[in-house]
């Protein structure tokens, strides 16, 4: 997956010079997660440099540089710090296109690492997503494979207006084959298909619900799963058409059940395909902040093993499928 | 920079005082334009709040003047100075503010947004401090270009946290940024001295190892003849500088502020320093005739006036499908 | 509504000389909305007091302040700002309960205004309630009426952990009878009570769903209203409680439907209740910034005659009540 | 303030260097711990990321031996220096580096998060410039009591916002914080120098208009006698004093940092000025015989030894039901 976001940064610089990489630690140091190694030494200072640590002034240096004809891409290095960042971001950067009636676009990419299970403690291993996902006017994406991290963040740094890219922690090291092309933002992709119930994911719950998937299918359960790649916009579609097959859907979330993208997700589907639903629900984290603690981290994730084991009880409740 | 004034002969004086009958007339076109806006405002037809400019147009007419094709400002809320001063057309910026759809944003954006690309104008920031992010930023693209960023903002800004980041970020990267902080001793209602630590906001931005001045803002070509130096140091690529602009908002903070918070005859003493009559009487001083002072100033105004006339007549955007509308 | 904000303040101040107050012009000027006139007089600048535009400072000294004694009571001028003050209420104050292990609670309550309708353009109309509802260790309270505000700014004033008040904007103007109690932080009331369906919302939602009401029980549908008072805890309990009777809710949200509490609500109920409910959807705005034309406005904001609309629109779609 | 050693007598020596063993000795405690840490990271018994304080020590011991009961100390994700500095046990805080149950937060926070208000420390906070902040509001509660709050911050911390907002919000009301910038000279793997305009962070400091000290930091006697002088001011009531200690970290960030960022000879310039090289030379030098100094350094170590092998030996904690147990 490094290579992957790497290899797309690479890629796009080279397509269009107006591309600038800054974050903190990003050039000389190649990025603290490794994602950026090479680039200062290709593209030179002028267009990957290292900031002070200034998440204000980083957000808003990607901002009016994007109105002003650069395409920048920054990294805010943990998405537990976009709460500093968040300020240009919402109200400047989202806001801009509309309020300007459209008088210019803005393009700029915000990149960071998300995501527990690293032990790294309750402030370097939050997902920002649900912080930003009302925000109108900002586009997230939230890759699981190294193919789509590629394409979508080729994507990102062509889309004309703000997209927020989350990289979990967890998926670094993951290998795969890597395509060429961009990938649309707001598509999700049904990565597994299944007739008896729809799991929903992003980033690194996707490979936990392809694991659980294994074990479904050994118990008899042919569970489809659906990888949503982007936060905002979200594909609704998508899921409908699954659950209109399946008629069950559980959602997987690294993160609290309230004011979680997974329940909204849910809400979304109920509104849109009630009466095709015998079963909705949510797997989600404990309503505290992320533990530090290996063994309160594990205790305090959904991983394969909890989805299983949720499917199973659930159904059994439900009746069979 | 000294103050050229005094009483030397027209022909010296045209020198020395080199387009200032114009620059006096982008300030009368700012001042008849918020005088409109008052009004519009009192009879209903600006919503929401409105910050005016009235008593700081030297600043902004003064900055602008120093400034060439390709470069960009970013503002605040109290732009519509910076705006005009840009090139912004009255009736645009007038309709903007009662949200007609030939509002210069079409009526999206309302007084304390005022986008106008075309004409400079990064934008008006609502956000304390965000014009300084803004201009940061627009440092970044026009180092390439050898253009020059501006941004305005008030003293209450430099206690903001992205005063201090993005003076750093632009002096490290040594950005082609202009800093320009219009003082006017209060930021809402506070008073500038009871918040913000040390007093000197010049000294602070010099701190950032920047050329930092400090000059009269009423005097409009005091402040031009200051921001041609720091325009030309940035345009060098020597980096940033700031200016501090000392003036005063003659009619305060908003359209809903009591005025209550000043001192006795501070208002007074800004009013005898209203930047107009600084240099009107300069210009009368230099050996302008009367008419042509006052006949400048009577065409901009009946301008502005009729520009804002056509604006009041100007129709409502119809609300269509919005969502559908707006292509992301 | 505005005295009963100030009348809590002042109430809670006099029971309790830890409880501070400081925020931006809200001393001298009694605040930009007239929420704290004369308790800077009452209480001396030791315990009210203005501070510079920093609400990076603001936020941390609120933290920092709760956890070594004081009570504090902020004030973000407009939720918008709230962007420029969340790190410090999401990566501490929220977590440290959790984090030190119980040694000390962060006794601090944000005050902030919010809410559009106002003519006061995208970025001082905003609800900051979605990007921090996912937040585990915050309390999010939102009062529809002047009772409700007293008794929740006196709840979350004495609440051991943080709580963020929302106010808004077009509610300060409404009268109504003033309690002395605090209302429990989560728990929400039903305001209406009907038979055909359930409508939900916070603030100004609420007094425009109770206007739909009206225009509902005309056209002969009986709508139970129920106002959540609270976003965070969010009380599922007698939302469920009321479709297991009404069979069909809406929640209304002036906000997106993407990323907002509304569609997650859906969820939370439609995952407690799926078997009893007979249709359910949202409400929200479209999917942009808000505008500031006052025609615009209008048209983006779901009022009395939208909620009645699609009530009517989706019941007859689903059949007769 | 001048350095005082050199070769005077035992007895003038004992009252020059008044305490020096016991600052010696507890510096030596958190290297002794730092030494252990390492280990048990190499070893995996750490988890995540470990930001060591070896080269350091000076800073944390000399400041905190300024502090009297009541007083309040904010550090940083590298914060094992101050936690120990303040009293926190080697046990308990290698139990919480561990992850284990009797951790001084029963394994909830980790390295970078340690909170132990029994001793005095308000937390280490992850974000660089929180504790900057929690220091600040911190002075708002002892301003009332009489105490003191220290934020101690690295030289990075100097670019952010949180830096710029406190230190005017200290400075206009006044309150009793002490600021101690520990400047090592890199933030991660990026130099002060490239990042932070103007290269002086005791002068920006001065520029709020509070009292600005820069001090030898691997001194462990001039930063305590800087500190007495900075703590006294606030104590006084006479608002915020800043202290910026010049030092080093021999082990680099953190212990994922390839250090290659580093000038040829900069580690062994300051590996020769080692802050407990530095205090036991003194000590020698004033007279005190060797096998008191060789003496203490083996019982404090020991001591952390013994400390850090009990908390190896710690349970791990019960998830059991986290929503339940943790009333909110
Ligand atoms: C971040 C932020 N905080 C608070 C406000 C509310 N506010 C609007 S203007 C203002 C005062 C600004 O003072 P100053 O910078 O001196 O500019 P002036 O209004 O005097 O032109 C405040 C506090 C805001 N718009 N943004
Ligand atoms: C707001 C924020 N941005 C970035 C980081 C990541 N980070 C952790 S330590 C560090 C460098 C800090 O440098 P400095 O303040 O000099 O302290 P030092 O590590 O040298 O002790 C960075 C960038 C962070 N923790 N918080
Ligand atoms: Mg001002
Ligand atoms: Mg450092």
């Amino acid at each position: 997956m490094r290579t992957a976001v790497r290899d797309a940064l690479a890629e796009e610089m080279r397509r269009d010079d107006r591309v600038v990489l800054f974050g903190e630690d990003i050039a000389a140091a190649g990025g603290v997660f490794k994602a950026t190694p090479g680039l200062a030494e290709e593209f030179g200072d002028e267009r990957v440099f290292d900031t002070p640590i200034s998440e204000l002034a980083l957000a808003g240096a990607a901002f009016g540089s994007a109105v002003t004809g650069l395409r920048p891409v920054i990294e805010i290095m943990f998405g537990d710090f976009m709460a500093l960042a968040m300020d240009s971001l919402v109200n400047q950067a989202a806001k801009y296109w509309y309020m300007s009636n459209e008088q210019a676009p803005v393009p700029l990419v915000v990149r960071c690492a998300v995501g527990a299970g690293g032990r790294f403690g309750a402030i370097h291993s939050q997902t920002p997503a649900t912080w930003l996902q009302s925000v109108a006017g900002l586009k997230i994406v939230a890759p699981a494979f190294p193919d789509d991290a590629r394409g979508l963040i080729a994507a990102a740094v062509r889309d004309p207006n703000p997209v927020i890219v989350l990289e979990h922690k967890r998926l670094y090291p993951v290998k795969g084959e890597i395509g060429a092309e961009p990938v649309e933002i707001g598509s999700a992709r049904v990565v597994r298909s299944g007739a008896d119930i729809t799991i929903v994911s992003v980033m690194r719950g996707v490979h936990d619900a392809l694991a659980a998937a294994d074990t479904l299918a050994a118990a008899g359960v042919d569970a489809e799963v659906i990888d949503l790649r982007s936060l905002r916009p979200l594909d609704h579609a998508t899921v409908v058409e699954s659950v209109r097959k399946t008629s069950r859907l559980l959602a997987v979330e690294e993160g609290t059940e309230l004011g979680g993208w997974a329940s909204g997700l849910v809400g979304a589907v109920a509104a849109r395909a009630l009466g095709d639903l015998d079963d909705v629900w949510t797997l989600t984290t404990p309503d505290t902040p992320i533990p530090y603690s290996p063994v309160l981290e594990d205790a305090f994730l959904p991983d394969a093993d909890a989805i299983a084991r949720s499917v199973l009880e659930r159904l059994a409740v439900a009746g069979p499928a | 920079m000294s103050n050229a004034g005094g009483g030397s002969s027209p022909a010296v004086a045209a020198v020395e005082h080199e387009g200032l009958l114009d620059l006096y007339g982008q300030m009368v076109r700012i001042r008849a334009f918020e005088d409109e806006m008052q009004r519009l405002f009192l009879r209903g037809e600006i919503h929401g709040t409105v910050h005016l400019y009235t008593g700081q147009e030297a600043c902004s007419v003064g900055v602008c003047s120093a400034l060439s094709a390709g470069d960009r400002v970013a503002a605040t809320y109290r732009g519509h100075g910076a705006a005009l001063a840009m090139g912004t057309e009255p009736r645009a910026l007038a309709a903007e503010l009662m949200g007609r759809s030939t509002g210069v944003c079409g009526g999206r954006a309302g007084s304390m947004n005022v986008i106008d690309l075309d004409h400079g104008l990064i934008g008006c920031f609502g956000i304390v401090g965000g014009s300084i992010a803004a201009a940061t930023g627009a440092g970044l693209s026009l180092q390439r270009t050898g253009g020059v960023a501006v941004a305005f903002f008030g003293d209450g800004a430099t206690n903001h946290g992205y005063f201090h980041e993005c003076l750093n970020f632009a002096r490290v990267r040594r950005l082609p940024v202009v800093f320009v902080c219009e003082n006017n001793l209060y930021g809402e209602f506070t008073p500038m001295a009871s918040v913000t630590a040390g007093g000197d906001i010049r000294a602070r931005a010099a701190g950032y190892d920047m050329p930092a001045e400090k000059v009269d803002g009423n005097d409009v070509e005091l402040v031009r003849a200051a921001a041609r130096e720091a325009v030309d140091h940035a345009r060098r690529g020597d980096g940033p500088a700031f200016l501090e602009c000392l003036t005063y908002s003659h009619l305060g903070h908003s359209k809903t502020d009591p005025g209550a918070y000043r001192a006795d005859g501070e208002l007074e003493t800004w009013m005898a320093r209203d930047p107009l009559t600084v240099a009107s009487e300069r210009l009368a001083q230099a050996g302008m005739p009367a008419d042509e002072i006052t006949g400048r100033e009577a065409a901009v105004r009946s301008d502005v006036q009729a520009g804002v006339a056509l604006a009041v007549a100007d129709p409502y955007p119809d609300p269509g499908d919005p969502a559908a509308e707006y292509a992301q």
